[in-house]
């Protein structure tokens, strides 16, 4: 089949789904091919192979692949047997804020973080019932938890050559021995007292552990640093703000794609006075890595303080995307989403590294549903914006200039200090926040779970002290439409439009996976997880957890050769604070805003902290 | 019956009638029956002696702050205290003095000029000063225990929101507001009804003493004006007690709602207590002059002209909003026009002097003083009338000489001019006339000392509601003549005190008509006898008794209250009307609606079980009079 | 001076009805003040309208059937008070009571449907200045409702209790008038409070 | 009659002897806006004055009259009266002369309104007021963010330059007012309000909030400096800077107290870890000349004085008394003073 | 005439006004606070007074706790302060975020104005930062006595209502009395 033929028509596509679902309906599924090519997809989308290889049944990354598809080839459970999914076992991670890791299986043993105190445990699957191998409890100061803006949690461990590394939320980073969990090293990365903290899920990418920091609520300078593998040393440390030193722009690397990107220090041009300093731009999302080019892209939060009348400017280089060379930190290309950031539309949502074709050829390039309501399509390879369509009703901008790449602010909602801006839409947690999306390599279509707010939104003035919020709004969260907070949906990157959607009342706070099984899975603040069919969207299955689910679910076969489904369970995170830090809905503006619609969540959710394994029966 | 007239009475007919009357109208002298009075004069009294003693409360307020200000610097006052001070001198003389006092001569004088047994409706009248009397007692209690208000007399928001001024200062502020609105507004309602239907047959619209068209005017001012402030301010307390939002910007509110229900009411408010003293003035310049007053008919139009465009103005107090330029160049030349009006009336008078055998008693005295002052205050408005000049001047020094000139030359000068010529009336002994010389020279030359150097200062940067300010800007010595001046002023009220205290009890005998006086409140003994009128009179030109015909009519019950009712244009007899008899209802309403009032300022449900025993005492009031069904079953 | 007596008043009737009465007069102030009220918090809908976006803040205008229930019931609330009018005007004592009672009943059903009313606004009076001026309405025109419903039964009372003479059926009179002017007013109020959200949203 | 005429000249001297003095006075402009407004004071002083005259001399002339009034009954009806008459014309030409006075009055007002929002605004400088209780934050706007910086209680103007204020409040309203630069416009919350200033005459000028605004509404002042353009431009590229470090120990000291105490928790000093944003900007306090938005001098009595006992110069302003010992009272005016 | 029965009026107005009013404190505004205790610093809690299975053992009663509570003033200020020294961004507007929320029942270190003023002084351990040396004394009483009107506990006629701000919960007038109590037992540390 000609691939350049596939994009031109909707109608084909639709015909090829329809076939396809007649195909799995029929149980003639093609039986898994562990080592084919690269094929195409329905939609035409294809994740390079050098960046997302095929399955060996791990789990490694909480990504998955350098790709970020959370894509698993293993087909064991499918839209026709995953109505008999059961419960495998169960593992209490013996702590009750937001549990937001990933859970990492290799080999015989699967890896995940607590939120704070941020114990890692080690599962031993070839015992039965989950027994626990070893847990590595790294203390961390109890003082940091007033520093995390949206709960201490964590979001993940990574596993390479035999270390897992993950990140404290004091600002450490930690290598623990995969096999014994011994500590091999740890390092200081930051400062929690200033509000820097760690919660990201690192990459290990060559020789190098890259992590950043959160803390943009804290008015902190973001960066992101690559760690030497081996002992935690230092390799480089690049600044989101401040000088094209601290940057780590060369102008020699360094070719955005847009003019408004060059010049000398913008990122200390564009502030006022030495806003900078304190000026955000924190690194605490998805980090993808493209082989290929050599490249990692990162995002950058949003800039401090919220209110955005403390700090005028474009505000580089914060809410936008870089390149940079893993080896030196050096900014190859950037892309500015959202220019003097109005809402805390933090840009640090996945990077999924994916080829489309694109106008008659393969266009590089990386998707990246943004939280300003953005599915943005970004040539890897130059930086050029090639597509940037909303997902969900936006209200905050009026669109992107395609020719300029600027986002066009809607000047009705652009805030002044005490006055409430209304229905901006989407609100400060985005169209989809952290939480990450699946790509599948099965149906071409990218898998996002996201919310469907909008807020009201005050900002006043704000003094920074240090340690301290340095927020300067008074924000109000409620459903864009009555009774849809959330939606999971399928997204066709390559004719740029929806293909189905899932409701859901409260927002979307759980990642991801897709197999090639033909299923979705992820999981609702409720608590309910849930099997999906992955072309038509309908739910095959659900099991309802303890406690609300804001993990990331995956897949992975297990020393018995079965497919298991692994997903914390454990409501929090900023969506479920109002739950599991009894906050008082009473105050609408508890936990940032979500105070003012989680009065029902506190009946419909529970409080808790449980891993959660499903497998089929037995044969 | 008909061949019989006219007929004389003849004096043992009077006699018997005096009696009788006397018997059916009279205030028992009991402490119940005292309470329980619906005698409009005693009702007047009781209003014009309270207003009088919150205008000396006042204007101590207005002493302090002028020692205060003679200094730069000076640490006499604090400035909580200070602002405290100010907002209730602004407040007492606007709500407790000036409004209430005009409306009390009203009270008093009205039925008398008209010719009629009683005001309209006279037990709400009693109750409207209970009502008063509780309110400015509440605020004056509040101020002394330190929870008087200290947004000043206009309380804008947000400063006297919930946010930025925490406490129930404000709430009582706002509170006292209702309760002199309620009383306003009742007194209001009570004199156009008196106005209406109670005047003297044959006292048709165009016979009308200037006084009456001037009440009539300022009453149908009060009741479109005062609304807007009891919404103003209603709005205000649920934004401080219940939390609503109406003056919250970032709800959606908007501080600028306030100032627009405010002056909406605030600038009529001017022209309330004006207009009443424009109709003294009448009365006082065509006594004295012994002139009828020249081209009534243009006085008249002036002074409905005065009514409508008061209410056209009131943005010239918020050029400064920002509101948009041209709408302010329209109230510009709106706030000017009223100075046409204005200028006729000033016209008309010195032609009625110029063309007039004047007398220079007191009380013409005080008219004098009144035009020289109020023209130079009327002169200053037309300048602040100016956007370009307002956003020099306004909130300076030189507004609060503008003001002052027009509120005191406007006002009280007249007002005092007032008490001289009718306190024979009212008590039946004159006042000392030389007391009275000495009273208007040292107010005259008192008040200009005062407050004419308060022009300069607000022309060189001096803005108002300061409780201090820095020495080495000019500022000093006017400010210290201004005390000097307001200093001679108390020695000149403390001068009127004793004159009306001596006169009271040793002053001459007045008789029913000392001054030869025209109107209708002369044809009776001073003071007036409880039922004002033995025969209704009759009136056949517009200066009735200065012609010789002096008729009047019978026919009234003598053995229950009753007064004649007249139709509105020709004032022709229609009807007789039961007149109600003392009742403790009213005050006992008072109560409960004061209970109510302040209840509400600390708790929002007072509102609805503090109005069941207001229900209880109109139930009561209103009670029917005609005899129960029971009993004339058990007759039949 | 001896007083020279020209004619005779006791004549003329001692009561009368409509604008020949003092009370008349006052009830015309009294609604001339309420009136004014009434327009100064409409224009106080308006101003704060012209600063509010979108209107209503919620998107959520109130809830139709109270407010058209109550529209309604209001409007034919007119039969009866037209009734007694009739009824006092022709001095009929017993078509009078009829009226009255009638009138007192729609009363009490006309707050009850008010209670539902204030439930159906969709906004509290603390959310924001739209919610303030809203409920500030419908509490304006609640107070003049039960006022007058007061008096509607009080005057019934009476009129069993008590002999009716004239100035009893012109009280009665009076109070009709009164609750003209409570129909009346109300139309813009529900204009306001109901359709305005609708086409201005 | 005399009388009145005396204090009206009275009041003029007064005027004319109020012109020379005060640096913060309507009468003596030094920018367009206060010239033009002085303008119409002068049409308005000698329009309503002859007619105050001609009122005053009407009714001293009806005085001087009824001294040879003689008694008799009173007068009646005015007919009968001759000079019902001709006083009816007098009436009818005393309304056309008012009539005539208000329109030259309120033609030469709207003409000068007019002009005024015509003022001349090339190349204006952008300016943003924010007034708070009880002081004036003051940001000179930029299209350039990293040329935008911020200081309090004071303004700096090039003459000849106009500037547009952008004015905003905080908490209450506010009134901006310069007297000698511009009349007054009003800093509301949940609103902007713009105002243009073309100032002339260099020279300091001494502006106060106008609209009351709470407890200390009298010492809530502000410094307007309009000097010539190259002394601005020198003024402004200091304040782009951050402050200079402590140079001595004292100062050193003294940036310790400031930064480790309460200090910082409101107050912002450029180039230091203080960035309070609730109390006025501190960068440059010793460049200016006011402390406390006009209420002391800036110096080490000044500094002294206030931070001593911040309640007892201006009681109820939210400047906290904080109590420390003389060592570190020392220190910290030492550091203050040497932020110039 | 009848004066003496019209003073004997005014008296007794006068007494039932001054009734109605003596539900409302005189209000003092004593804009400097306090002098700080003479002597060694009056110590408040520190963590590691908590009583196993018990509430916190409460500091002593300080005088000064009479002077800021249930006055309106102090409270007003307190809630400006509130913002100014960023307690809203950990708890919110009384519901709580990073921090616990201050609005309802639960209190972990004892909810008396002694002991809100000794959190916010002394810091506590999961992660609510010392404010010592960086709020003045005299504000931190204001700012405690502000927090205690969030849960209805100080008299009605000295809460304040809303602010001029975004609206997020009841006036504090509105907001129902709710008696201090210490924390139910709960291995959630807040």
């Amino acid at each position: 089949m000609d691939r350049r033929v596939w994009p031109a028509g909707r109608t084909a596509s639709a015909f090829a789904l329809v076939v396809l679902a007649l195909a799995a309906c029929s149980r003639n599924a093609p039986p898994p091919g562990p080592a084919k090519p690269p094929a195409a997809t329905p939609t035409g989308a294809v994740a390079p192979a050098a960046a997302s290889p095929d399955d060996d049944g791990q789990w490694t990354m909480p990504a998955k692949d350098y790709a970020n598809t959370r894509y698993s080839g293993l087909d064991q459970i499918n839209t026709g047997n995953v109505k008999g999914l059961q419960v495998a076992f169960t593992v209490s991670t013996e702590t009750l804020k937001g549990q937001e890791s990933a859970v990492l299986a290799v080999g015989d043993t699967l890896y995940f973080v607590t939120p704070y105190p941020n114990n890692l445990y080690a599962i031993d699957l070839e015992k039965p019932g989950g027994a626990v191998k070893w847990k590595y409890q790294p203390k961390p100061d109890a003082a940091a938890q007033g520093e995390a803006c949206c709960q201490p949690i964590n979001r993940g461990p990574v596993y390479s050559n035999g270390v897992i590394y993950y990140n404290t939320i004091d600002a450490w980073t930690h290598a623990v021995d995969a096999k014994t969990g011994q500590l091999k090293w740890k390092v200081k990365v930051g400062d929690f007292h200033k509000g820097e903290t760690t919660n990201m899920a690192p990459i290990v990418v060559k020789d190098h552990v890259i992590v950043g920091n959160s803390g943009a609520e804290f008015g902190v300078r973001g960066w992101i640093a690559a760690l030497n593998a081996g002992d935690g040393s230092l390799a480089w440390r690049a600044y989101s703000t401040g000088p094209d030193k601290d940057v780590l722009i060369d102008p020699a690397v360094f070719k955005p794609f847009y003019p408004q990107y060059k010049g000398t220090d913008l990122g200390v041009s564009h502030w006022r006075g030495e806003q900078w300093k304190i000026g955000g731009g924190t690194v605490w999302g998805w980090i993808s890595y493209d082989p290929e080019l050599d490249l990692i892209f990162h995002g950058t939060s949003n800039p401090a303080p919220w209110n955005h009348e403390a700090r005028p400017g474009d505000n580089n280089w914060t809410e936008g995307i870089f390149a940079r060379d893993p080896e030196t930190g050096k900014a190859h290309w950037f892309y500015q989403y959202s220019p003097h950031g109005l809402w805390d539309h933090s840009s640090v949502n996945e990077n999924i590294i994916l080829d489309l074709p694109w106008q008659g050829r393969t266009r590089h390039v990386v998707v990246h549903p943004e939280r300003n309501g953005y599915i943005y399509v970004i040539d890897r390879t130059s930086g050029e914006l090639l597509a940037a369509d909303p997902f969900m009703k936006v209200t905050a901008s009026l669109g992107v200039d395609m020719k300029t790449g600027k986002l066009i602010d809607n000047p009705e909602k652009r805030p002044t200090e005490g006055k409430v801006v209304r229905e901006v839409c989407p609100n400060s947690p985005g169209a989809k926040d952290w939480n990450p999306s699946a790509f599948s390599k099965q149906t071409g279509l990218l898998y996002v779970p996201h919310n469907n707010l909008c807020m009201d939104w005050e900002t006043k003035p704000v003094s920074y002290l240090a340690g301290t919020p340095y927020i300067g709004v008074n924000p109000r969260f409620y459903p864009a439409d009555p009774g849809k907070g959330g939606e999971f949906m399928a997204w066709d990157p390559v004719a740029r439009k929806k293909v189905w959607t899932i409701d859901e009342k409260w927002p979307v706070w759980s990642g991801a996976v897709a197999t090639a099984g033909g299923l979705v899975f992820y999981g609702n603040l409720e608590g309910w997880f849930k099997a999906v069919d992955a072309r038509t969207g309908q739910v095959l299955w659900q099991f309802k957890t303890a406690s609300g689910i804001v993990g990331q679910p995956t897949t992975w076969r297990g020393p018995d050769g079965r497919q298991y489904v692994s997903v914390l369970s454990g409501i929090g995170g900023w969506a479920g604070a109002m739950v599991s830090s009894q906050l008082d809905p009473r105050d609408a503006t508890a936990a940032k805003g979500f105070g003012n619609m989680s009065a029902d969540l506190k009946k419909e959710s529970a409080i808790g902290g449980m891993l959660y394994v499903f497998a089929l029966p037995k044969a | 019956m008909s061949a019989a007239y006219p007929r004389e009475v003849g004096a043992k007919e009077a006699e018997a009638l005096h009696a009788q009357l006397d018997a059916t109208w009279r205030t028992g002298t009991g402490f119940w029956d005292r309470l329980a009075t619906v005698d409009h004069k005693i009702v007047g009294r009781r209003y014009i002696v309270t207003g009088f003693v919150f205008f000396v409360l006042a204007g101590i307020l207005a002493v302090l702050m002028r020692l205060q200000l003679a200094t730069p610097q000076s640490g006499l006052i604090s400035a909580d205290r200070y602002n405290q001070i100010f907002s209730m001198h602004g407040t007492t003389m606007m709500f407790l003095f000036a409004v209430p006092i005009m409306e009390a001569m009203g009270v008093y004088l009205v039925p008398l000029m008209c010719g009629t047994r009683n005001i309209a409706y006279p037990r709400l009248n009693a109750y409207s000063y209970w009502v008063y009397l509780f309110g400015g007692v509440m605020i004056w209690v509040a101020f002394l225990l330190n929870v008087g208000p200290e947004t000043g007399w206009f309380s804008y928001v947000p400063l006297a929101g919930p946010e930025f001024s925490p406490g129930k200062r404000t709430d009582f502020w706002a509170q006292m507001i209702t309760f002199t609105e309620v009383s306003a507004l009742a007194v209001a309602a009570e004199l156009i009804a008196t106005i209406l239907k109670q005047r003297a047959p044959g006292m048709t619209l165009a016979r009308m003493p200037l006084f009456l068209w001037s009440i009539l005017v300022t009453s149908v001012m009060i009741l479109f004006a005062m609304p807007a402030v009891m919404l103003a301010s209603s709005f205000l307390i649920s934004d401080r007690l219940i939390g609503t939002h109406f003056y919250n910007p970032a709800e959606g509110g908007d501080p600028l709602l306030w100032q627009h229900l405010f002056w909406f009411f605030g600038h009529p408010e001017v022209y309330i207590i004006f207009v009443p003293a424009l109709g003294m003035v009448s009365s006082i310049v065509a006594t004295f002059a012994q002139r009828t007053i020249f081209a009534y008919p243009a006085m008249v139009m002036a002074l409905i002209g005065n009514g409508l465009l008061a209410f056209g103005l009131w943005v010239h107090h918020m050029f400064a909003t920002g509101l948009p330029r041209l709408g302010n160049s329209f109230y510009t030349s709106a706030s000017m026009t009223i100075a046409l009006p204005a200028g006729v009336q000033i016209f008309c008078w010195i032609a009625t002097l110029w063309d007039g055998k004047p007398r220079f008693k007191a009380p013409l005295l005080f008219v004098l003083g009144f035009v020289v002052i109020f023209v130079l205050g009327g002169l200053t408005g037309v300048m602040l009338a100016s956007v370009p000049l307002d956003l020099q001047l306004h909130d300076t020094y030189f507004v609060v000489a503008h003001f002052h000139y027009v509120l005191i030359g406007g006002a009280v000068f007249p007002l005092f001019g007032g008490f001289y010529y009718w306190f024979p009336k009212i008590t039946g002994r004159m006042l000392s006339e030389k007391a009275g010389a000495w009273n208007f020279w040292l107010f005259f030359v008192g008040f200009n000392v005062a407050f004419f150097p308060m022009h300069i200062l607000g022309l060189i940067g001096m803005p108002r509601r300061v409780y201090t300010y820095p020495a080495g800007l000019g500022w000093e010595l006017w400010n210290r003549i201004s005390t000097l001046g307001g200093l001679v002023i108390v020695v000149s009220v403390l001068i009127f005190i004793g004159n009306v205290t001596v006169s009271l009890r040793r002053g001459a005998l007045a008789g029913d008509n000392p001054w030869d006086a025209a109107t209708l409140e002369w044809a009776t003994t001073s003071p007036p006898p409880s039922y004002n009128f033995a025969h209704i009179p009759v009136v056949t030109t517009r200066e009735a008794l200065w012609s010789e015909d002096r008729p009047v009519m019978e026919g009234l019950k003598s053995e229950s209250r009753e007064v004649l009712c007249t139709s509105v244009l020709d004032a022709e007899p229609d009807m007789r009307h039961a007149s109600p008899k003392p009742s403790l209802w009213p005050l006992f309403t008072a109560l409960a609606t004061s209970a109510m009032f302040i209840g509400s300022i600390f708790h929002e449900w007072a509102l609805v079980w503090g109005s069941l025993p207001i229900v209880v005492g109109l139930i009561g009031w209103l009670w029917p009079t005609t005899p129960p069904k029971r009993q004339l079953e058990a007759a039949t | 001076m001896k007083a020279r007596v020209v004619g005779d008043v006791s004549m003329l009737p001692d009561g009368a009805f409509g604008s020949r009465t003092p009370i008349w007069w006052g009830l015309i102030c009294f609604i001339l003040i309420e009136g004014g009220g009434f327009a100064l918090a409409c224009g106080a809908y308006f101003f704060l309208m012209s600063h509010t976006e979108p209107w209503p803040p919620s998107r959520f205008p109130p809830d139709l059937p109270a407010g058209i229930a109550f529209t309604a019931l209001l409007l034919l609330s007119e039969i009866p008070n037209v009734f007694t009018k009739r009824a006092e005007k022709a001095q009929d004592e017993r078509a009078t009571q009829l009226g009255l009672i009638a009138a007192s009943f729609v009363g009490a059903l006309l707050l009850a449907i008010r209670w539902f009313e204030f439930h159906s606004l969709n906004v509290r009076w603390d959310d924001n200045a739209y919610g303030s001026i809203v409920w500030a309405l419908l509490f304006l025109h609640t107070v003049h409702l039960i006022t007058d419903w007061a008096d509607t039964v009080v005057l019934a009372v009476f009129t069993f209790t008590h002999e009716v003479d004239t100035n009893r059926f012109s009280d009665v009179a009076d109070n009709s008038l009164y609750w003209h002017f409570v129909v009346i007013a109300w139309l813009p109020i529900y204009a306001l409070i109901y359709w305005v959200p609708r086409l201005a949203g | 009659m005399r009388r009145a005429a005396a204090w009206l000249a009275m009041g003029m001297a007064g005027l004319a002897l109020a012109a020379c003095s005060g640096a913060q006075d309507s009468l003596n402009p030094a920018g367009d806006q206060a010239a033009h407004t002085q303008d119409v004071w002068r049409l308005m002083l000698i329009v309503c004055g002859a007619m105050y005259v001609l009122v005053m001399a009407f009714l001293g002339w009806a005085l001087w009259r009824a001294r040879r009034a003689l008694d008799g009954p009173p007068l009646e009806d005015a007919v009968k009266s001759s000079a019902d008459a001709p006083m009816r014309n007098a009436l009818v030409g005393w309304t056309a002369l008012i009539i005539l006075g208000l329109g030259v009055l309120a033609v030469g007002s709207f003409l000068v309104d007019r002009s005024l929002a015509r003022a001349d605004t090339k190349d204006a400088l952008h300016i943003k007021i924010t007034g708070n209780q009880w002081w004036w934050q003051v940001e000179y706007q930029d299209p350039d963010p990293s040329r935008q910086f911020t200081t309090a209680n004071e303004l700096h103007l090039p003459a000849n330059r106009p500037a547009i204020l952008e004015l905003a409040a905080q908490d209450v309203i506010h009134s901006f007012w310069i007297p000698n630069l511009a009349g007054k416009e009003d800093l509301i919350p949940g609103r902007t309000n713009w105002l243009t200033l073309n100032p002339r005459r260099i020279g300091v000028y001494r502006g106060q909030c106008a609209e009351f605004c709470g407890l200390q509404h009298a010492q809530m002042a502000l410094d307007a400096t309009v000097e010539d353009p190259q002394a601005f431009e020198a003024w402004r590229q200091a304040q782009l800077k951050p402050a200079p470090p402590p140079s001595n120990d004292a100062q050193v000291r003294g940036q310790g107290v400031f930064i480790n105490g309460a200090c910082g928790s409101c107050h912002e000093i450029a180039g230091s870890d203080a960035h309070g944003r609730t109390g006025p900007d501190l960068t440059h306090l010793a460049s200016r000349r006011k402390l406390a938005a006009g209420a002391l001098p800036v110096g080490r009595d000044g500094l002294i004085a206030w931070l001593h006992d911040p309640q007892a110069i201006k009681p109820g302003n939210h400047m906290p008394l904080v109590h420390m010992s003389d060592q570190d009272l020392n220190d910290l005016v030492a550091y203050l003073q040497s932020l110039s | 005439m009848s004066s003496p029965c019209r003073r004997l009026e005014r008296l007794a107005a006068a007494a039932l006004a001054a009734a109605l009013l003596a539900g409302c404190q005189r209000e003092t505004r004593d804009f400097h606070g306090p002098p700080p205790p003479s002597g060694p610093q009056a110590s408040g809690v520190s963590p590691s007074d908590l009583a196993a299975g018990g509430g916190p053992i409460g500091p002593p009663h300080d005088p000064r706790a009479a002077i800021y509570e249930d006055n309106a003033f102090h409270i007003g200020e307190g809630k400006r302060y509130y913002d100014w020294y960023n307690c809203y961004g950990c708890h919110a507007a009384g519901g709580g975020d990073i921090g616990p929320p201050l609005m309802d029942d639960q209190w972990i270190y004892g909810g008396s104005i002694e002991q809100i003023h000794a959190s916010i002084v002394e810091g506590r351990p999961n992660g609510m930062p010392s404010f010592r040396n960086k709020i003045p004394d005299d504000q931190v009483w204001e700012i405690a006595a502000y927090i205690r009107s969030m849960g209805g506990n100080v008299a009605k006629d000295a809460a304040p209502s809303r602010g001029d701000e975004l609206q997020s919960s009841l006036a504090k007038t509105q907001v129902k009395p709710t008696p201090a109590k210490p924390a139910a037992p709960t291995d959630q540390p807040r």
